[in-house]
């Protein structure tokens, strides 16, 4: 009962801002919303027993909210949403296509018929990925390392081509 | 030594606890601001005196503000320090068991980069503006040594659970053999609370950065979310360097609590004492000497734990 | 608590400040945090109105001060505290505020904008548009928005970009009614300052120098402008604010405004001036012939730069010794703790950190500015660093009865500070721009008095 | 709870995305959109490996690895349009269009 209950409001929530991130006028408004979406994500996570990955969403996608709202707030025109203006094109182009999207993919969730359920959740399911990453797939988590850490690099080196902060982007623009 | 998880209502304790800590840190901090000989009322009542001050006051609004992410940066910090103490086992309790709670943590000091650039950007101020990208360009300097100095305690407990990291520490205090991930710790910690050396966000040069528009009620929430996140902080630190409840005669929880305490004025007792380092050294330091330091640090700790098998 | 301290009144702001010491008060660092404002000294025209925006900017309860006398600035901050704590005084204050907001729309004649020098006397837009500035701004200024933004945005650094409410039902009703509740304050200059403060209603146009340039007629949110944008040094186009650091501003040389150009927190352009205060210009505080005095200036402006770099400590010692110098203790007594002192700054890392490369004069300027050609530390570049150590070097010299270390050389006026100031700022950071001027700390006594010292 | 609800908040999660990348001109709102269909995506593989085959790892680390490439995703974003602005002043998709000529 309790997780239903959860659950519905994780998913109102993430749904909710999600569409308000292209509703309102205020980017900061928008980036943090996305960040609301995300963290509802992260929670429903939670309810899946999945605390790790939860947690990791929750972080990985603040954080990088926190950046984007820099990169937001420098590149937009008005950013704060003072002045009404409108930053769409082809509009309902959009809306039929996502609709259509939307419905094609909720008839497949409801009618496929999934298969049963093999086996049980593992009481530490953070442990069992674990031995998973490390394990088996060693070499995945080394290559994600290295392809996460030549993008930062080359994001930086790219961005910022005479930073003061030498490594961050972050701090230049209200 | 087992972590037992309490029911629900033991957040309110936590919390009361919480802000009673930050109270503390308070009124250390009014004792050691030293100075004047104060007519009203000694330095210990200082905070008491503030808080009905700022209760008094009347709050303020500036043109074009932005009220609803205002709010949620000056209710932020409080919020954060107490989400982060719910995952601290005080001797053999915590209130919320969770398996990850030193990543836990982590989240929750990043979303501490969203809340004090929510605080700044709110009010529609070129100071507190400033004052919130100063913050987000430090934490860029902050967050990757102090998620090290995370995993390490982690990696030595093989667990991600801080009852277990706590449990590991029988016999020898992390902070004992990891001398360099526990000094990355505090800092992060004055860093993410604003405090000490790195509290630019929070400046004398931009007429107090962040909380430059801040008064009355959201004024006090701010400062008490500052004190509260240092005393999360230091119940975070004692549990994953300090050993957490364990120590001879004294129950559990008042050694935890004790460790917090000591934790706590070292913290405080720092601020005045230093002068605040820019951000962008910041963010040189954290890249160039703490970044380097603890991933040493992080390699011996696997070396140790390999070694030990 | 927030001071105010006018060009000028040197003695005065030392005395309030250790009145406030004494009451178990701090100073505020802006108007948000201060229940009490507390003027010393006469503020002229602009400075009067700078005052009345930071006062509106106040939070209830509030209660203002105005101490012009020396000796009597304890007994002035013990009358606002009382008013502070009177409940019914500040219940009808608020209710008096705040049923006037939204204030009523004062309109102006359009053409008033620029009246610059009948009443103004060259302070209004002359200091500010000058200098070749391509940004629409002084003159042109929008004539239909709302004056209380205009004012706000004008004279408060840390509000450049908002406005509280009311500044404009300040100027407008609320204004001479609590001024003359206040006056009990004032001892002395009542007529002085009402002509003041009438002229300020007449010109209060001129307290916005521009910062608000006319988008094409198009309707600002709030009243206020937006952003423009311009080229900055990484090549992108980003938007650009306009804000005037001071006058109002805590460890701050008194009347002193620098208007910026922002970009992020980046000045991209700045131009010191100082504002017209009745009272600058008079006998001046320091006197360089006091050994004492020569001490005790430089831990002043030690202090300030110490609390600029946010070293409250060190600051509040440098602060005690300069007291204790200026109230008559022995230069012998002092010298003990002014060396410990010096050498825990001397031996702070994070301080040079602080100030390293901050604002490095080249050979001309260290000339105009009547430093010694070498720097402290020989080889060392004339930045903030070497600057503190060389007042350090000063107040030694000073405190053991010897003659001033280096070439003798007249000190420099505060506009030849200033020019410096305006040369060193751009490309500076916010922060690093507050530590410039601290690390040249102008003295605004004397510059005051020549209006501002305004080009 | 079931699958059924997990999928459908995903497919929700997605077409709002797929909404926001196709009508939004600016590229940082594009990107959001893509944020948003990415995270239906997460919610789908963790569900699936909830409820399908929670005995296999495989599912979690398909999240991990969509939660790094997202990271990957915004990093170059920005960079792209931190070099596009310098380049031509615009963030647009549709200026960026007219730089392919």
């Amino acid at each position: 009962m309790v997780p239903t209950v959860l659950f519905w409001l994780f998913a109102v929530v993430a749904v909710g801002s999600a569409v308000a991130v292209f509703r309102v006028d205020s980017m900061a408004r928008a980036t943090y919303a996305l960040a609301l979406s995300f963290v509802a994500v992260g929670a429903s996570l939670l309810l899946l027993n999945l605390a790790y990955l939860g947690v990791v969403t929750i972080l990985m996608m603040v954080m990088e909210m926190a950046v984007m709202a820099v990169f937001m707030i420098m590149f937009m025109m008005n950013p704060a949403g003072l002045m009404p203006m409108s930053m769409l094109h082809n509009q309902r182009a959009a809306l039929v296509l996502s609709g259509g999207v939307f419905a094609a993919l909720a008839a497949g969730a409801l009618l496929v018929e999934w298969p049963e359920r093999r086996g049980t959740v593992p009481d530490d399911p953070t442990r069992a990925a674990g031995d998973a990453v490390m394990g088996s797939k060693m070499l995945v988590m080394m290559g994600i390392g290295a392809v996460l850490f030549t993008t930062v690099v080359a994001a930086l080196v790219l961005a910022a081509a005479r930073s003061r902060y030498d490594r961050g982007p972050a701090g230049e623009r209200p | 030594m087992t972590v037992t998880g309490a029911p629900a209502w033991a957040v309110a304790p936590a919390a009361a606890a919480l802000l009673a800590l930050a109270f503390a840190g308070a009124v250390v901090d009014g004792a050691l601001g030293g100075g004047a000989r104060a007519r009203s009322g000694g330095r210990w009542t200082r905070p008491l005196v503030e808080t009905a001050r700022l209760l008094r006051q009347r709050g303020r609004r500036t043109v074009a503000a932005d009220g609803l992410l205002w709010r949620v940066g000056v209710a932020g910090p409080l919020v954060v320090a107490l989400l982060m103490v719910v995952v601290v086992p005080v001797g053999g309790t915590v209130v919320a068991d969770l398996p990850v709670g030193v990543v836990w943590f982590n989240a929750m000091d990043v979303s501490l980069w969203a809340v004090a650039w929510l605080a700044g950007w709110g009010p529609n101020s070129v100071g507190p503006l400033v004052g919130g990208y100063r913050f987000v360009a430090q934490a860029l300097g902050y967050e990757l040594p102090l998620m090290f100095a995370l995993t390490a305690p982690a990696v030595a407990a093989a667990s991600l659970d801080l009852g277990d990291v706590v449990a590991a520490q029988r016999g020898l205090w992390f902070a004992v053999w990891m001398p360099v991930a526990f000094a990355v710790f505090l800092a992060s910690v004055a860093a993410f609370s604003m405090w000490g050396p790195f509290r630019a966000p929070v400046g004398a040069d931009l007429a107090g950065g962040v909380l430059a528009e801040a008064s009355g009620a959201d004024r006090l929430l701010l400062l008490a979310g500052r004190y509260a996140l240092l005393a999360a902080g230091a119940a975070v630190g004692a549990a994953l360097f300090l050993g957490g409840g364990a120590g001879p005669w004294l129950p559990g929880w008042a050694w935890s609590l004790l460790k917090t305490v000591a934790l706590l004025v070292v913290l405080v007792a720092v601020r005045r004492r230093l002068p605040v380092v820019r951000p962008q050294r910041v963010v040189r330091l954290g890249w160039l000497v703490a970044l380097p330091a603890v991933l040493l640090q992080l390699l011996v700790v696997a070396l140790v734990v390999v070694w030990k098998g | 608590m927030l001071l105010v301290a006018c060009p000028g009144a040197t003695g005065l702001r030392l005395e309030a400040e250790a009145a406030v010491r004494g009451a178990g008060g701090r100073l505020a660092e802006g108007p948000a945090d201060a229940d009490v404002l507390l003027v010393v000294g006469s503020p002229g025209t602009r400075l009067g109105a700078a005052v009345e925006t930071v006062w509106s900017q106040l939070p209830e309860p509030r209660a203002r001060g105005h101490a012009v006398r020396p000796g009597r600035v304890a007994a002035v901050l013990d009358g606002a505290l009382a008013r502070l704590l009177d409940d019914q005084r500040q219940a009808a204050d608020a209710a008096e505020r705040h049923t006037a907001w939204p204030p009523p729309e004062p309109r102006r004649p359009t053409d008033d904008a620029d009246a610059g020098p009948s009443g103004g006397a060259g302070h209004g837009d002359g200091g500010t548009g000058d200098g070749g500035r391509e940004e629409p701004h002084a003159g042109d200024r929008r004539a239909a928005g709302p004056e209380h933004a205009a004012e706000g945005h004008g004279e408060h650094a840390e509000h450049g970009r908002d406005e509280e409410h009311g500044s404009g039902e300040h100027g407008q009703h609320g204004g001479h009614e609590r001024h003359a509740e206040n006056a009990e304050d004032a001892e002395d200059a009542e007529g002085a300052r009402d002509d003041q403060h009438g002229e300020h209603a007449d010109h209060s146009d001129h307290s916005s120098h521009g910062d608000h340039s006319d988008h094409g007629g198009m309707e600002m949110p709030g009243g206020l402008a937006m952003a423009d944008r311009a080229e900055d040094r990484d090549g992108l186009k980003l938007d650009v604010l306009h804000v005037p650091l001071g006058p109002v501003l805590p460890h701050w040389p008194p009347g002193l405004v620098v208007d910026t150009l922002l970009q992020g927190d980046v000045v991209q352009r700045a131009r010191a001036r100082v504002v017209a205060a009745p009272g600058a210009g008079r006998a001046p505080f320091w006197r360089p012939e006091r050994p004492a005095h020569r001490a005790a200036r430089r831990l002043d402006s030690l202090g300030r730069l110490l609390a600029v770099a946010g070293w409250e400590a060190a600051a509040a010692r440098a602060g005690e010794l300069r007291d204790r110098l200026l109230g008559g203790a022995p230069e012998s007594a002092v010298r003990a703790d002014f060396v410990r002192l010096r050498r825990s700054l001397e031996r702070s890392r994070l301080l040079r950190w602080a100030t390293d490369g901050v604002g490095v004069l080249d050979a001309g300027q260290v000339a105009r500015l009547g430093l010694p050609r070498r720097a402290h530390p020989p080889g060392a570049a004339w930045d903030a660093t070497a600057r503190w150590r060389w007042w350090l070097a000063e107040a030694a010299a000073a405190l053991a009865a010897e003659p001033p270390p280096g070439e003798d050389r007249a000190a420099a006026s505060a506009r030849v500070v200033l020019d410096v100031v305006e040369d060193l700022l751009p490309g500076v950071e916010l922060g690093e721009a507050r530590l410039l001027v601290a690390s040249l700390d102008p003295d605004t006594d004397a510059a005051g008095a020549a209006e501002g010292g305004t080009r | 709870m079931t699958l059924e609800l997990f999928l459908l908040l995903a497919a929700a999660l997605f077409a709002v995305g797929l909404y926001g990348a196709l009508s939004q001109q600016s590229v940082v709102m594009v990107m959001m959109g893509l944020e948003v269909m990415v995270a239906g995506v997460i919610v789908a593989a963790a569900a699936f490996w909830y409820f399908l085959a929670p005995d296999r790892p495989d599912g979690q680390v398909l999240v991990l690895v969509v939660v790094s490439a997202m990271t990957v995703e915004m990093a170059m974003g920005f960079a792209v349009v931190t070099l596009l602005f310098r380049a031509s002043d615009a963030d647009t998709t549709d200026a960026a269009a007219e730089l392919r000529r």
